[in-house]
């Protein structure tokens, strides 16, 4: 597997056994990789991996693959389809040359899309482990990537948040309530998308058809999604469901991709199947990913690499589709891959920068469960520190409280206040709508109508008796 | 399923409390709580969540990580299983421990939490060969009672549901049902060890997931097929949620039967083992009608 | 010492035995006050003391101090200077209320200037203590408060650098060295501030001649300040050394500043000292002090609080003598005080908007020890926090290292990083003197200049022989 | 103190090493480096740090992360002390121990590394005991070495410091120095303690300031006039930063004798007590002239 490095500081000489092992040891801490039993011993190794890692020139990652090609569909698909013209301008660079190019006034968003096709994920990785926090957010912020269907994700400034109406039993109503309350929020531009509890194709339908409802009654430019398993999906399409968004949780291994029960065709097979349906009006971006550092491990399917390397790869995987969105749901798996606040903001801003470095619309799950070292504040913490960063795409559910899937993500509320803070605006034809729906006040500065919005009065006064 | 009416709930209250004062914009639709327990209508200052629903938050969450390292009340579990009248047939439930020795290293290490301890299997290898003597030591469904990340899941819900569950599997008198076995700091993959074994067909454990905010008590359940170390999820099934304000025991029962007799007929488990109770439900067949589209 | 306090939750009953304690109980978790002994002893009485406090009438602070007013100054200042005309649109609000109010559309900038003087450090410290993150910047952002000496600080959309040349042995050159390095980065709007390695009058005056030779050659429309004790500097001014600010540690109870060596009237008397010398020209705000959570523990002075309200009653200490600059110091004691990352940015944001909310020019040395639990990231996490909350100022030192103060603070190129990524821009006058010596090619997008400012060529030719 | 000129170090090799790629900006001022080991000129990619740069500081961070957890070697530096000529008139140094029993507590609780613990109490007052026998029990001056946050501070500069401090004091024969006391897991107050029980007239206390990233080894010396327990910082003076790199040891040991002889003079030590050194030292009055206003 690849050549042996080594780095001797003064006295002492540190050996790493191949590229995966040299990756893995300059990687920020996190609890994930002390379970794998990859991480740094020490911060003085750790530092040392990262020189040692600056110095190897990015073509490396072109003949040193961390899992064989022969092995896994995925390395296949980076090494396939790398773009040598694209590579061209960077081929010269070492790792730690790489990162100072990419800060250097030269790397503008339009030469920084120029060379997306070029980079592999496990190069967007590298630089990334060398990198501080502020150079995540300070580049990625020059990464745009814009996606569309019913509307514009991903356009500089602006900042999309799925609604996530999840209930533990799918009912209609309690999804419906969610809706509601997330869309007179400003919410759901990127995505309404329900996770449904119960794992079923008719249910799915029923969601589906749902939201979809809604969106025809109201017309709002948005789309909807059943973050249901792909393979409900297609049996969904062929069904006639009016499927927007086919969802499925990826990985960076094809060990990770068959223990959640997909390859790579299969995901084919979907996108075809979905834009065949021609719902899209101002895009054809119809594939939803979510990703997240830990699941590889946990599938122990991560061949001895770290888990933010095989994150990256999973941005291979979604490249491929042209996804409208992607999101890593960063603190979700829990404090056996994120151990706290700390670890969940480094990796949130690992993934955002690698994704946006790659070229893929990137959000992020900002979230936490209860059994980790984590609270709201590092969330607000994170959710600014995106939102500086560029982020697509956040989540917002009511209260931050996801009563199905068990833990806390951003809500509505959150979404405002980083709009607010930020001045970062939704997709530009939800926007609008806002307006016209007398929903915002001023969609400027973010102020909501203090009164029900007139579309949205008589169904609520049907049901409710005139409020509360 | 209908939508349930539910009780106002300490939310509700807390909401007119800082009404006069601090300038908090009410939203006439938090009626519709009534749908959901999720936190909808929560007012707002400015854009803001409001002191009272923010506070109420934290006070949630300071609960929800006490639930995380509440311990599983083994003895009152067995109590509670052996009381199920139709398992008095079957031997009284082994109790296991995972490899993760206690619950700091279970958060840190899901792969402990995926073993069988030495222990465990000695006493299953132990009740396999009392039986090879006796019977044929086969069993058709072995049933996995695990704390997983909520004891207070399976406490409240774990026999409850075994109990359902068994009422309706055990008309069937050629069907065998290993002992239950209740395990401590155990992940989903542990009914893998076990299952194998107990040279058990088809195993279904029951784990508690990770405490929600609003819902410190839900239990998960998962069917593995012919299960044996060294599977993986896609070789699963999952019904999740099972408690009375998710999916009522009842309900999931009639899922757990379904996928159960499925799994049987296909002889496999996993993604090709799709879920299709919902199609032969008048209940679900209705229209998606709902307060936003009712004219 | 006052009323306690008590919550009922479910069956069981908190008790607090004062609003010190419940004050106390209410702070998000930290070191100090666990060193203390005063911290809640579970979250879940940390929630129910939030709740406790939340309840509280703002009028109770004005009724029941925690420092009895015959025992400390600083209470006496805090009871006799409350402006009850200005406290009147509050006077009707829990703490509860306060933060709903504060978060409300209705707190303007305007409306929130108008009422600072009405609120006094408890008040601020017990709404901060129900706060998120979240809040904290929101509402910092809108409280605007700016001064003046020889250019204007804190102005919306502006974010200032203490240019900090600090030198183990005060050595003339290597301080200069220093200097250029950061006028070169765009750095000292704030002012240009030393530590002298040497506590002497007779060194403070040569460093306060150093500075102000540099500043009157290049004509820096900014403010040296040599912080030495402000004994010290009464001395200079006697001596008729050129003090542009007078710089003194304070902390928030009598005792705490006895223990520093001074009390108000040394202040009052170095003010004037100071005024009397007219060398602002565009303000008059003369003295700069720092501040940061800890010190009263450490000085055995805190009287059981805990030490974010001793914090927050500082704030006291500087609204009575119009600081320039006031700048909380928050990692810098240790983890004594602070223990990690986490805990140091939730201090930073809490002492921000405590100051600015009171109306104080508040920047922040965004830092932390080798002894503590942080590194670089925390601070580009917290830098980023600041400046979008709207931070007066932060640190501006050669590569993070303070190579006598042994701890490690913002670089100017971190300065430079928050600028660009916000849009947040320096000292109007000092950014039109950026302009015209050359030093940034465009200070709207925040590029400096590729070749050597013309006029810093000539001195630095003669020194290095034309550059390395 | 001229300015020194440097060797160059490894920052400076590094700068050049991504030179004809990566597009960073060098700068033309890097040479100033001789003037301070301060990180300037260290060149830029946009507006960020060199790539090299960020990277030796990662590495200097997680050695002066080690260097805090260094423990003081108390053999080697008894011996270091013994070897001081002029103390060989004086007892042996005395080992005593704060109530911080370990370095994760030291960290924790400022408050018990302030003062001593029992045992060394014990020590002191056994000592005193011994005295009062032969000579009568009072000192002059009283020097505490303690560890702090750097033992590597006190290790390099103590002894050195000491014996230059000592080749002037001891010019009076009157002056009675107490042995010198060693101690572990110290802060600067648990001179009080020790000079209190020493019964001294002044104490001073020779500490490992933190360790900075450029800088591990810096000592500082905090004075007290008539130590006893619950004094504050007002009643102290400093002298910091004594180390090759900083304040050189002459220097220092010049200021503090001044300090020493101030103290007795003025009968205190403290905010009140000024260092008035530079006043008559020629070298300082020579105008403020550098590079920068040099015509
Ligand atoms: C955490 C989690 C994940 C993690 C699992 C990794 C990990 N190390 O935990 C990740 C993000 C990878 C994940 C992925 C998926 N999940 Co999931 N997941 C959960 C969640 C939130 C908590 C599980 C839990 O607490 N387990 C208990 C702990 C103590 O045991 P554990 O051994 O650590 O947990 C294992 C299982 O939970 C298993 N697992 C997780 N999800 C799924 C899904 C299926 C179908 C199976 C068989 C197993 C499985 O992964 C864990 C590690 O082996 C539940 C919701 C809930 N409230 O329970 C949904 C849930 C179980 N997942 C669900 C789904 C649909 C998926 C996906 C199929 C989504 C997709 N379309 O790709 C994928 C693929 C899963 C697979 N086949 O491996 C559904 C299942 C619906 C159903 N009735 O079948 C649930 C109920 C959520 C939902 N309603 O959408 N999931
Ligand atoms: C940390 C620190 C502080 C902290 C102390 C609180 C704490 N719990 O640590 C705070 C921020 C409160 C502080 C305040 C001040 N400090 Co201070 N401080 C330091 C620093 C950076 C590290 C000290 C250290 O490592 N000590 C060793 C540890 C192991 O022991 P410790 O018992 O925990 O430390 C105690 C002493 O350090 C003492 N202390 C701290 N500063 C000072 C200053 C003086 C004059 C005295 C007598 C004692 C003292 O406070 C600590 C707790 O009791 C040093 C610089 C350095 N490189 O050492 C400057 C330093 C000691 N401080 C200095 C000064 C000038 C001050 C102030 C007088 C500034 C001002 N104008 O107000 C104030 C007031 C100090 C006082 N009289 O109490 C100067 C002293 C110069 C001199 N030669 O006299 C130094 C050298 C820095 C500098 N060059 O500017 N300081």
């Amino acid at each position: 597997m690849g050549q042996a490095y080594s780095y001797t500081l003064g006295t002492h000489t540190y050996k790493f056994k191949n590229l995966a092992q040299l990756m893995a040891k300059a990687t920020p801490q996190r609890s994930g990789d002390r379970l794998a039993g990859v991480i740094a011993q020490s911060a003085q190794e750790r530092a040392v991996a990262q020189m040692t890692l600056a110095d190897i020139p990015l073509k490396t990652f072109l003949n040193e693959v961390l899992i064989p090609y022969e092995d896994d569909e995925i390395t296949r698909l980076i090494i396939d389809e790398h773009d040598a013209n694209a590579f061209m301008a960077i081929a010269h660079l070492t790792v730690g040359d790489f990162r100072n190019w990419l800060l250097s006034d030269f790397a503008t968003p339009a030469v920084l899309a120029s060379i997306r096709q070029g980079i592999t994920p496990e190069m967007a990785a590298a630089v990334s482990k060398i990198m501080r926090n502020q150079d995540l957010i300070l580049i990625a912020k020059k990464c745009h990537v814009t996606s569309a269907f019913r509307n514009t994700i991903g356009l500089p400034g602006h900042l999309s948040t799925r609604l996530q109406p999840n209930h533990p039993t799918d009912d209609i109503n309690g999804i419906a309530a969610c809706m509601l309350d997330g869309l007179l929020y400003g919410n759901g531009d990127a995505v309404i998308g329900i996770n449904p509890a119960t794992d079923n194709v008719a249910q799915a339908i029923k969601l589906m058809t749902l939201m979809d409802d809604v969106i025809q009654k109201y017309a709002i430019p948005t789309q909807s999604c059943v973050l249901t398993h792909v393979t409900n999906t297609i049996e969904c399409i062929e069904a006639g469901a009016p499927v927007d968004l086919v969802f499925q949780s990826i990985g960076g291994t094809e060990a990770t991709n068959s223990s959640f029960g997909f390859n790579l065709n299969t995901l084919a097979e979907a996108q075809d199947a979905a834009l065949s349906l021609k719902r899209g009006t101002v895009g054809n971006n119809v594939m939803y990913f979510e990703t997240g550092q830990g699941s590889s491990l946990s599938a122990n399917a991560h061949h001895e690499l770290d888990q933010q390397t095989c994150e990256a790869r999973a941005y291979a995987v979604a490249r491929k589709f042209n996804p409208l969105l992607v999101n890593t749901v960063v603190g979700f798996i829990g404090p056996e891959y994120l151990f706290d606040g700390k670890e969940i903001t480094r990796a949130g801003l690992e993934d955002h920068f690698c994704a946006k470095l790659l070229g893929i619309p990137m959000g992020c799950d900002v979230c936490y469960t209860n059994h980790a070292e984590a609270d709201q504040n590092d969330m607000d913490n994170l959710l600014t520190l995106l939102g500086v960063a560029g982020c697509s795409f956040v989540m917002g559910i009511p209260g931050s409280d996801d009563i199905m899937l068990n833990y806390q993500t951003t809500s509505f509320h959150d979404a405002l206040y980083v709009r607010r803070v930020l001045g970062s605006r939704p997709a530009p034809e939800f926007e609008a709508w806002l307006s016209n729906m007398k929903i915002m006040q001023s969609t400027s500065d973010i102020t909501l109508s203090d009164t029900l919005p007139p579309a949205f009065a008589k169904p609520l006064g049907a049901i409710t008796g005139g409020g509360s | 399923m209908k939508s349930r009416l539910k009780q106002s709930t300490p939310l509700d209250e807390s909401v007119n409390e800082h009404k006069n004062n601090g300038n908090v914009v009410h939203n006439p639709w938090s009626d519709l709580r009534r749908f959901t327990d999720a936190r909808i209508g929560l007012g707002r200052a400015g854009i803001s969540l409001p002191t009272s629903e923010m506070l109420a938050f934290q006070l949630s969450h300071a609960q929800a990580r006490d639930a995380v390292s509440f311990p599983l009340d083994i003895n009152e579990m067995t109590e509670q299983l052996s009381s199920i009248s139709v398992l008095k047939e079957v031997a009284p439930p082994l109790h296991l421990h995972s490899q993760a020795v206690d619950r700091v290293t279970y958060l840190q290490r899901p792969d402990l939490g995926r073993k069988l301890d030495e222990n465990g299997r000695q006493i299953l290898l132990s009740y396999m060969n009392k039986q090879k003597h006796t019977t044929q030591a086969k069993h058709d469904l072995a049933i996995v009672v695990v704390d997983g990340l909520s004891s207070l899941a399976v406490q409240k819900n774990a026999c409850p549901f075994i109990t359902e569950l068994l009422a309706h599997l055990t008309t069937d008198k050629q069907f065998k049902i290993a002992p239950i076995t209740l395990v401590e700091q155990g992940r989903v993959a542990i009914g893998d060890d076990i299952g194998e074994l107990l040279n058990a067909q088809v195993v279904m454990v029951l784990i508690g997931e990770r405490p929600g905010l609003s819902s410190p008590d839900s239990l998960g359940l998962y069917l593995t097929w012919e299960p044996k170390t060294g599977l993986n999820d896609a070789c699963r099934n999952c019904i999740s949620n099972i408690r009375p304000a998710g999916l009522p025991y009842t309900e999931a029962a009639r899922r757990a039967l379904y996928l159960l007799r499925e799994a049987k007929k296909l002889k496999l488990t996993g993604v090709n083992l799709k879920d299709r109770t919902q199609d032969d439900v008048i209940e679900h067949q209705v229209s998606t009608t709902n307060f936003l589209i009712a004219e």
